[in-house]
């Protein structure tokens, strides 16, 4: 069963089906891409039984060959970190379906055939397990995103558009060469592979030997896409534009899964690749993360634009992320992985609610707005419900995942956690006030008076959302347990390796030459260097 | 006699040098098409010395043979060259090459 | 023992009663809210009088005793069960809340039956009351913090439910973002156990913390770190300075709301922490001597305000800080039972003050402005008569319940080794401070001649609904004391002895009195001369002759100014934190910083790229001969890059 | 000093004469003759080198009718004096002292190349060149780019008919 | 040594492009008028094909023709079925042109013909003056194709300056070939390494030689004439520049590189700083172009540049990353100014990036194709582009050429904007005046779906071209 190929690229096969519909047909484009979308929801849910709790390892694993020269696999498998930033990917793609369901109305048929590729290329980078596949998918899913940015977005949409992909791009094509550096050892082994697991061991025991300097080298390439992806302070600035300009469906998955591909790479590749030129950067970045925490959310308190304040918050809840991964602690890590989730979710759900006042006023500044609660009372609770999840409050989502972080960051480094601690604060204190001044006291505008509150398919849309953030709230050990030796994995990973690398010096040259049996040993190429 | 040959040798070759860059700074400083292309045949005339005493220094005779196909290709070159400064002439009414730059940036 | 089996009932009534309500509540007619908020209170109160009651039957080897029902958060060795339990402090605590909760229900559909959103007032009440059950029945910190987190929610949305007016929406914003800053080392608190007993359990974590190192007093060690950040949260939770400012701006909240939440219970959920947690702060004298200097300070610090305060209910409120600073003055002497004690006097006579203050309020059609009243006492008499018994009550009136659990305060504070001596004569100051505002209020409000526009105002006596509950806790203020009144008063002191197996110690210590009686007598007697002179003080003032009070605030007129304004603190700290926050937020961090700075140099790299785009494109000047010289200049570079390995060693020849 | 060597030198002088000449002149007539200098110069170089046949080809092809189309497109053109325009300060102040470096850098290096110059071929005399010799070498091994360069004249042919043909 | 009929059957290829031009050109006078350029099309189609269909005597049968005159190989057929296939497009893609600018067709085709065959000699020769005869054969031909616009000013200046400077260029050449004859006695490739060397001589020689192939290949600083010639051409003369003449001075390179050893260590800095300097001449100065002609003319030498890399990695990958990235990109090439002819209008009137706003609505089709090349030369992965890059990555890193690695990713990103300003453009700008549809003729139709087919093709199953490419033995040394 090809689960795994099916889920990656249903998507894509849904949207062939979109351009085979009139482009007029608006009716059977939206329910077409709909059902593509529903179904693809339901079939990732059958990963997670694929994953069983308290498995560490790959799932669900496919592996072809594909390229042969250098030696290049088609190999997907699922684990418990990729499994659900799969499920929230599927679950948000028709929510941001449905929340452009009446405001798209140009093109309409691009961008759904948009919305189900960028599906894809999220996907394949959660379940690629070979460094070239998941770089193919990790570059093609900006192009998607960049037509949503470019095409449906705002006023600005161009500047930001170009800005989001050239700002990837610059961190990316480092990261390629990166890869391609890492290809270069295992070749200089005999190895001919791009392969996560089969590089990842091969640094772990030794066999590639990495200088310390190398790997600094090769651990920034890396992290430098990831970071900009996140974004981390001071990579940040393309998130507000982006976000201000984008669709609100744009809005949804670029917060709610596009900033966690940054997170997951750092898990997924950062820690386990380069565990010691990890531990050598990760103060730097912790304080990066913690003035990425602060820094966000004091810049989000003064936004005088609805959207980019969340986009804000975004940089300052992903600071918590990142610090919770650096930290190294099983708890926070577990935690970091909890909050991208329930950060896609809490974030998607504000830009869901921000896109429905865009949809009724066609503004994000603030100050058009105020009262909003007296002529839509239901929208006012939503939002209410979605900014205490987004400000961390307990037995809704956020709280878990931030609490997780700080506690394991803390066991670590009390004063990281100490500094981050305060950004609690000040997501209370952004999310309140622009609150009030959104929908409490009378209504200011005349406009506004006459506001429609939720629509049936709006209700539904954020009940679901609602139901989401409530359920990760209180149950979520049936989210955790899935992830706990996934997450374990990685810091064993890198705990072994770093040991090995104390002693790196008694180990003998012998078994530097010694490769492991499930190795490719088959040399495609000759051992390359000058002639 | 020896010496003789030696001299002329290298002479020819530094005299081809000489002649080789006399071309290359008449065509930077050469303004009329026509005579900008002809610095190009100053050139080629400079490379055609320089094939017939190599080939002398060796030996051996294809050295002038490529003469040969150096002149055959400045003869074609000479044709195309002058038909397109043709063109440019009736076009432009001007055969002063710093003219000739609408094309730019 | 069927009800000590589902623990979860308790709480789980009213969190029913909010969604039903909140979620189809708008539709309902007021009955049914009424039936479904009132009743789920009831119910619940109800059920706490059982557990009461089958608590009692248990052994000793079974309290505590805790229900687990899920895991909430799990990872690596952390683990956050959903997890209740019930020992002596959590039925007192249940009691009082489930307790004092529903009859504020009551009154609260007579008092809000005009109101607009009424189904949402009872649906955030009825949120409260599950929230504060779930704080007092955790038996783990992260399920306390669950519900702490949730009553500063309910409290947000209680306060700002008028949100239509912009002070009310401020107020709301206020408390819980000032609530947040408490919970900010509530938070750190809990990590610092966590790392350093590897659990958040109550059972596990206090079992090690017996056995733990006690810091010395002056030493910074764990106990006290982990201590003062638990006080931390406890400050912003129950209003202590620094972080008191939001408890009178919440007054802004309808007034059963500062009955329930700002008086009786919420507030004082930083004392139930710190009392839940006595066994480490014995461990941590540091702490304890900051706990009740901060708590001293308060007490005071409040008095003072309330002095001079106008609002009807901004004296209560600043009443009320006064207050908790006095239980946190017991808890920081070592006397938690104390602290509980006049926790639960207070949440009686408090609750009654504010239900009392409502009916005024009621009374007078909104006004809350006690130089427009006056002479009320006959219009309302029921009113007055309850109002009256709290106010001895909490003026320390012998026989009073106030006048028991304050006594017991001021006397542990005057034995206590460390300071103790200032503390008293402090929370002696304070006491007077209290009679006096608290006579004063009753004089504006109820004597004297009616200061309001009588053709204007029809004051009337408030409907049975909001009566029946002010006198049930007139009832309770008076005699509320008698459980723990003193052996000297003749009679045991049963609170004492009740929570003795969950404070341990810290009762035995409290049950050793050095002095004896004879000193507990003196200090009592102290005490009650020191109220009586706070009321004659009042009625010298506010009866007798208004122009000494006059006379007295020109001369003072500084100190007038400094107390009417409040310290100034609301204006100090706009000026020092809250401005420059946002002025450095916007000007340095987003417009230097993030437009400037970050933003700027992202173009400035876009933009210099062009630029340099530019100048290349600038070489292709379209004229053939700069052409053929780049052609040279490179054949020069050419040539001179391949020739230049044997240019040196014929340089070298030269040399 | 013998006759070859004050032959080479006269021979030098005129082709350096008529290349300097070329760029001095300003009617472009007056550098074509320059050119065709030159090539005479050149021709009379390549008898002296041993290469009887490149004069003669030289002489007739080059200076007779390379460079007398050279001169039929001038009068055709009514080519008058070259204007000295200066647009390109980029050939003024780097192109033509580059230019100069650049032969002097030449010239430098083939000097300095005289000591490691083969002269195998010194030995032989030089002059047992035969035309024949030449024509085997021509129709025999190098034949292919031989064919080619007919190729080449054909895209000549091909350039004149569609280049100068008038508009239809 | 005289030739023999094997030598004609490795040559098939030249043999059939040259007689094919000969005939078009004798044919065409007796061509009735109304039909001409569609027969002398279906002929020149007809006769490129063929010329593809004859690579496989020399692809079955490797070795030596002329005497080593030429070398048959493994690069040699590629450089044939590349130039050859370029030739094909570029003769579909003409039609459409020459149709509307009235121009005649036979010549035309002819001069294709011969240009290709020269770049084909220049592929397979083996000895330098054969290859300087390849090399002129093709300069000359497109000389004049450059120029095929004969009352157009721009096509007249184009030419002129290709010509000047292409000769000027080719001087240099050969005076490099007239020194390395000096030092080394021959003109074949395969003999230089042996016998008596003069090497101040011989680093001269190369360093000229270098000279002559880096202005033929657009290195800067011999980049400066590409802009203008390109922009000046006749759009599908453009083409055929970008993609053909370049592709076989590669070839030469390649040829020298891979024969004459001692030339990696003469060429080595060269070919880095050429390298680096290349591509950022061509990235940054494409930045600002408002002329899509113009642009991608800037946007191939930025591509240049990173073969260059390839070609300073100088190991097995990298001689395969060269082959495969000059395919790739040669597809790509074509088809974008198939593109832009097709687009233009009778008098290449719309060829300014703000010409194609709206395109994405007007005329979707073409829009995606040309997205899909402008994303392969950005580099985006599932198309060529992005594995031609991969393997370049690949090839200076094996080389541990780290920062010219690191120059050219950020070269990379660079040129990522200019490519996407023309996506904005079509997909998110409105048109400023009503302009209609251009039909797709079927052949201009045809040579996109072939290009758009290839670039997407090689960039998810390059196996067999890379397994072809990376074959030992496939230069003959």
């Amino acid at each position: 069963m090809h689960l795994l190929t099916v889920i990656t690229f249903l998507p894509t096969v849904g949207a062939l089906a979109l351009l085979l519909l009139r482009g007029d047909d608006h009716v059977w484009i939206r329910r077409l891409a709909l059902t593509t979308a529903a179904s693809e929801f339901a079939l990732s849910l059958l990963l997670i039984p694929g994953v069983p709790v308290g498995a560490a390892g790959y799932r669900l694993e496919e592996v072809h060959a594909w390229i042969s020269n250098p030696q290049i696999n088609y190999h997907l498998g699922v684990d418990g970190i990729s499994l659900f930033l799969v499920v929230l990917t599927t679950f948000l793609t028709p929510i941001a379906m449905l929340a452009s369901w009446k405001s798209i109305c140009v093109r309409v048929k691009e961008f759904f055939v948009m919305l189900l590729v960028l599906e894809t290329g999220v996907i394949g980078v959660f379940l690629s397990l070979d460094l070239f596949l998941f770089f193919l998918f990790w570059e093609v899913m900006l192009l998607p995103m960049y037509f949503l940015i470019g095409i449906w977005g705002h006023e600005h949409r161009i500047y930001a558009s170009l800005k989001f992909v050239l700002y990837t791009m610059a961190g990316s094509i480092l990261m390629l060469v990166g890869i391609v550096w890492l290809h270069y050892l295992a070749l200089q082994l005999d190895v001919d592979t791009f392969d996560l697991q089969v590089i990842q061991s091969l640094l772990q025991n030794g066999q590639i030997a990495l200088r310390p300097s190398a790997e600094m080298v090769l651990f920034g390439a890396f992290f430098l896409a990831f970071a900009i992806k996140v974004p981390l302070f001071p990579l940040h600035t393309w998130l507000p534009d982006a976000h201000v300009e984008a669709p609100t469906a744009g809005s949804i998955i670029l917060a709610g899964v596009l900033l966690k591909m940054g997170t997951y790479g750092m898990l997924r590749f950062c820690l386990p690749l380069f565990p010691d030129a990890a531990r050598k950067f990760a103060p730097l970045i912790a304080i990066l993360a913690i003035i990425g925490i602060l820094y966000g959310a004091l810049v989000a308190m003064v936004q005088p634009n609805l959207k980019k304040l969340v986009a804000y918050s975004s940089v300052s809840h992903l600071g918590f992320v990142v610090l919770g991964i650096f930290a190294f602690n099983a708890i926070s890590i577990q935690g970091a992985v909890y909050q991208m989730l329930s950060h896609g979710i809490s974030t998607g759900a504000l830009f869901l609610l921000v896109g429905m006042l865009y949809d009724r006023r066609h503004t994000f500044l603030i100050r058009e707005y105020g009262g909003l609660a007296t002529p839509m009372p239901r929208l006012a609770a939503f939002f209410l419900f979605v900014a205490l999840s987004s400000l961390g409050l307990p037995m809704l989502n956020g709280f878990v995942g931030e609490f997780l972080i700080l506690l394991g960051t803390y066991q670590q480094h009390w004063l990281w956690a100490s500094f981050a601690a305060a950004g609690v604060v000040f997501s209370a204190v952004y999310l309140l006030w622009s609150y009030q001044r959104v929908f409490f006291g009378e209504v200011t505008q005349e406009t506004n008076r006459t506001l429609p509150d939720l629509s049936v398919r709006e209700k539904w849309i954020l009940l679901t959302m609602a139901a989401v953030i409530l359920w990760m709230g209180v149950g979520s050990t049936m989210f955790t347990r899935r992830f706990e030796a996934s997450c374990q994995n990685v810091l064993d990973r890198m705990s072994r390796a770093g040991a090995y690398s104390a002693g790196r010096t008694q180990v003998p040259e012998t078994t530097v030459s010694h490769t492991p049996a499930r190795l490719p040993t088959k040399r495609a190429l000759e051992r390359s260097g000058k002639r | 006699m020896a010496a003789q040959s030696q001299f002329l040798i290298t002479g020819s070759v530094i005299l081809s040098a000489l002649l080789f860059g006399l071309g290359v700074v008449a065509f930077v400083f050469k303004r009329n098409i026509i005579t900008v292309f002809m610095s190009i045949e100053l050139m080629l005339n400079a490379v055609n010395l320089a094939f017939v005493a190599f080939s002398r220094a060796w030996g051996k005779l294809d050295g002038q043979l490529f003469v040969f196909f150096v002149i055959v290709v400045a003869a074609a070159e000479a044709a195309v060259g002058l038909a397109i400064i043709i063109l440019i002439a009736r076009n432009r009414q001007s055969l002063n090459v710093e003219r000739v730059d609408s094309l730019k940036l | 023992m069927p009800l000590l089996n589902y623990l979860w009932i308790i709480p789980a009534l009213p969190l029913l009663g909010a969604a039903v309500n909140g979620l189809a509540g708008r539709n309902f007619p007021k009955r049914w809210v009424n039936i479904i908020g009132v009743g789920s209170t009831g119910l619940s109160f109800a059920a706490a009088l059982e557990l009461g009651r089958e608590f009692s039957q248990l052994s000793a080897d079974q309290i505590p005793w805790a229900r687990s029902y899920f895991t909430w958060i799990a990872a690596g060795t952390f683990r956050a069960a959903f997890e209740l339990q019930i020992d002596q402090l959590t039925v007192v605590m249940l009691l009082v809340v489930t307790g004092v909760g529903w009859l504020i229900h009551i009154y609260s559909t007579g008092y809000m039956a005009h109101e607009g959103g009424y189904y949402r007032f009872f649906a955030y009440l009825n949120l409260f009351m599950f929230f504060m059950l779930i704080l007092v029945m955790a038996a783990n910190y992260p399920l306390l913090f669950v519900g702490w987190e949730g009553v500063g929610l309910s409290s947000y949305l209680l306060i700002g439910f008028y949100f239509l007016r912009k002070s009310a929406a401020d107020a709301g914003k206020k408390a819980f973002i000032v609530n947040r800053i408490g919970d900010f080392g509530f938070m750190l608190a809990m990590f610092l156990i966590f790392r350093a007993f590897g659990s958040l359990d109550f059972t596990t974590v206090f079992s090690n913390a017996q056995n733990m190192h006690a810091d010395a007093l002056g030493e910074l060690g764990l106990a006290t770190i982990i201590c003062l950040l638990l006080f931390t949260g406890a400050v912003g939770k129950s209003a202590q300075i620094p972080l008191y400012v939001w408890l009178p701006d919440a007054m802004e909240g309808p007034t059963p709301v500062s009955a329930l939440i700002h008086a009786a219970t919420m507030v004082t959920a930083g004392v139930y922490v710190v009392a839940r947690s006595h066994v480490l702060f014995l461990h941590a004298p540091t702490a304890m001597l900051v706990v009740a200097v901060v708590g001293c300070a308060t007490a005071f610090f409040a008095a003072t305000i309330g002095l001079v305060q106008t609002d009807i209910k901004k004296v209560l409120a600043y009443s009320t800080v006064s207050q908790l600073g006095y239980m946190f003055l017991a808890c920081g002497v070592g006397s938690f039972t104390a602290g509980l004690f006049h926790l639960m006097t207070h949440a009686f006579f408090k609750a009654l003050l504010f239900l009392a203050a409502g009916s005024v309020i009621h009374a007078m059609g909104g006004e809350q402005d006690m130089r427009k009243m006056g002479g009320l006492r006959r219009q309302i008499p029921w009113t007055y008569w309850a109002m009256l018994m709290a106010t001895l009550a909490i003026a320390g009136a012998p026989g009073f319940s106030g006048f028991f659990s304050k006594d017991a305060i001021l006397m542990h504070a005057f034995e206590s080794e460390t300071a103790g001596q200032w503390l008293y004569l402090l929370g002696l100051v304070s006491a007077l401070l209290t009679a006096f505002y608290m006579f004063r209020l009753m004089f504006l409000t109820f004597h004297g001649a009616p200061r309001y526009d009588q053709h204007h105002v029809h004051v009337h006596e408030s409907p049975r609904s909001m009566l029946v509950p002010l006198v049930v806790l007139a009832v309770l203020s008076v005699a509320g004391g008698w459980v723990a009144a003193p052996a000297f008063f003749g009679g045991a002191d049963l609170f004492a002895a009740f929570l003795g197996p969950v404070m341990g110690n810290a009762a035995h210590a409290e049950s050793a009195v050095p002095g004896g009686n004879s000193r507990e007598l003196t200090l009592a007697a102290i005490a009650v001369g020191v109220s009586v002179t706070g009321f004659l003080l009042a009625w010298w003032f506010y009866l007798r002759g208004k122009d000494v009070l006059e006379r007295l605030a020109r001369s003072f007129r500084g100190v007038y100014t400094l107390l009417v304004n409040k310290y100034y603190v609301d204006e100090i700290y706009d000026a020092v934190i809250v401005r420059p926050l946002v002025w450095f937020a916007t000007r340095v961090l987003w417009n230097l910083v993030d437009e400037g700075a970050i933003d700027g140099s992202v173009n400035g790299v876009a933009r210099g790229t062009q630029a340099i785009g530019e100048r290349v494109r600038r070489v292709q000047s379209g004229n053939t001969r700069s052409y053929a010289a780049w052609v040279v200049v490179g054949a020069v570079l050419v040539i001179g890059l391949l020739l230049w390995p044997l240019l040196k060693p014929a340089l070298g020849m030269v040399h | 000093m013998t006759g070859p060597v004050i032959v080479f030198f006269a021979l030098a002088a005129l082709a350096l004469g008529g290349a300097v000449s070329l760029i001095l002149r300003r009617h472009p007539i007056h550098s074509a003759l320059s050119l065709i200098v030159v090539m005479v110069a050149l021709a009379g170089l390549y008898l002296l080198l041993g290469a009887e046949f490149v004069a003669a080809v030289q002489v007739i092809v080059y200076g007779g009718a390379i460079m007398v189309l050279f001169v039929f497109v001038i009068m055709l053109l009514n080519a008058g004096i070259e204007e000295r325009t200066n647009l390109s300060r980029m050939a003024g102040l780097v192109g033509l002292p580059l230019g100069f470096f650049l032969t002097m850098q030449l010239v430098y290096w083939v000097a300095h190349s005289e000591s490691q110059m083969n002269a195998a071929g010194i030995a032989a005399g030089g002059s047992a060149a035969s035309t024949r010799d030449l024509a085997v070498l021509l129709f025999r091994d190098f034949v292919f780019p031989f064919e080619l360069t007919s190729f080449l004249i054909l895209i000549a042919i091909i350039a004149a008919l569609v280049l100068a043909q008038k508009e239809s | 040594m005289f030739p023999m009929i094997e030598d004609l059957r490795r040559v098939a290829p030249e043999l059939v492009l040259c007689s094919v031009g000969t005939l078009l050109m004798l044919l065409e006078p007796f061509l009735p008028l109304s039909r001409r350029r569609q027969i002398s099309t279906v002929l020149a189609v007809v006769g490129a094909v063929v010329a593809l269909a004859a690579t496989m005597y020399p692809l079955r049968n490797a070795g030596t023709a002329f005497g080593g005159l030429l070398a048959i190989d493994g690069v040699s057929v590629f450089f044939h079925l590349l130039v050859g296939a370029v030739a094909l497009l570029v003769i579909l893609a003409s039609g459409e042109y020459l149709t509307r600018e009235n121009l005649a067709a036979g010549e035309f085709y002819a001069l294709v013909f011969f240009a290709t065959a020269g770049m084909g000699v220049m592929a397979s020769a083996q000895e330098l003056m054969t290859a300087f005869i390849g090399l002129e054969m093709s300069s000359i031909s497109s000389y004049i194709l450059a120029s095929y616009r004969r009352r157009a000013l721009k096509s007249n200046e184009s030419a002129m300056k290709y010509f000047l400077l292409g000769s000027f260029a080719t001087a240099f050449f050969l005076y490099g070939i007239a020194m390395v004859y000096g030092a080394t006695g021959t003109t074949f490739l395969q003999n230089m390494s042996t016998g008596a060397q003069n090497l101040v001589l011989l680093r001269l020689g190369f360093a000229m030689i270098f000279i002559g192939l880096a202005f033929k290949v657009a290195a800067a600083p011999f980049q400066i004439w590409t802009p203008d010639v390109y922009e000046g051409a006749p759009t599908p003369v453009t083409a055929l520049f970008s993609a053909g003449p370049k592709a076989a001075a590669f070839a030469v390179l390649l040829r020298i590189f891979g024969t004459v050893t001692t030339v990696h260590e003469f060429w080595f800095w060269a070919l880095w700083i050429s390298a680096a300097l290349t591509m950022f001449v061509g990235n940054l100065g494409a930045l600002a172009q408002s002329n899509v002609k113009r642009m991608l003319a800037y946007s191939s030498i930025a591509h240049a540049g990173y073969v260059l890399v390839a070609f300073a990695a100088s190991n097995r990958i990298g001689l395969a990353a060269v082959l495969y990235y000059l395919l790739a990109y040669a597809l790509v090439k074509v088809g974008a100014f198939t593109v832009v002819s097709h687009l233009g209008g009778e008098g290449e009137r719309r060829i300014e990036i703000n010409d194609y706003a709206g395109l994405g609505q007007r005329q979707p089709a073409t829009a995606a194709v040309l997205t899909l090349y402008l994303l392969s030369l950005l580099g985006m992965p599932i198309t060529a582009g992005f594995l031609g890059k991969f393997y370049i990555f690949k090839a200076a890193l094996d080389s541990r050429l780290i920062v010219l690695a690191i120059l050219m990713a950020v070269n990379s990103v660079i040129g990522a904007y200019y490519y996407l300003r023309v996506i904005v453009v079509m997909y998110m700008r409105e048109p400023q005046e009503s302009v209609a549809a251009v039909r797709l003729p079927l052949t201009v139709g045809l040579v996109l779906v072939i290009t758009a087919a290839g670039t997407i093709y090689l960039g998810l199953f390059p196996n067999q071209i890379m397994d072809f490419v990376s074959q030992a033995g496939l230069l003959q040394r």
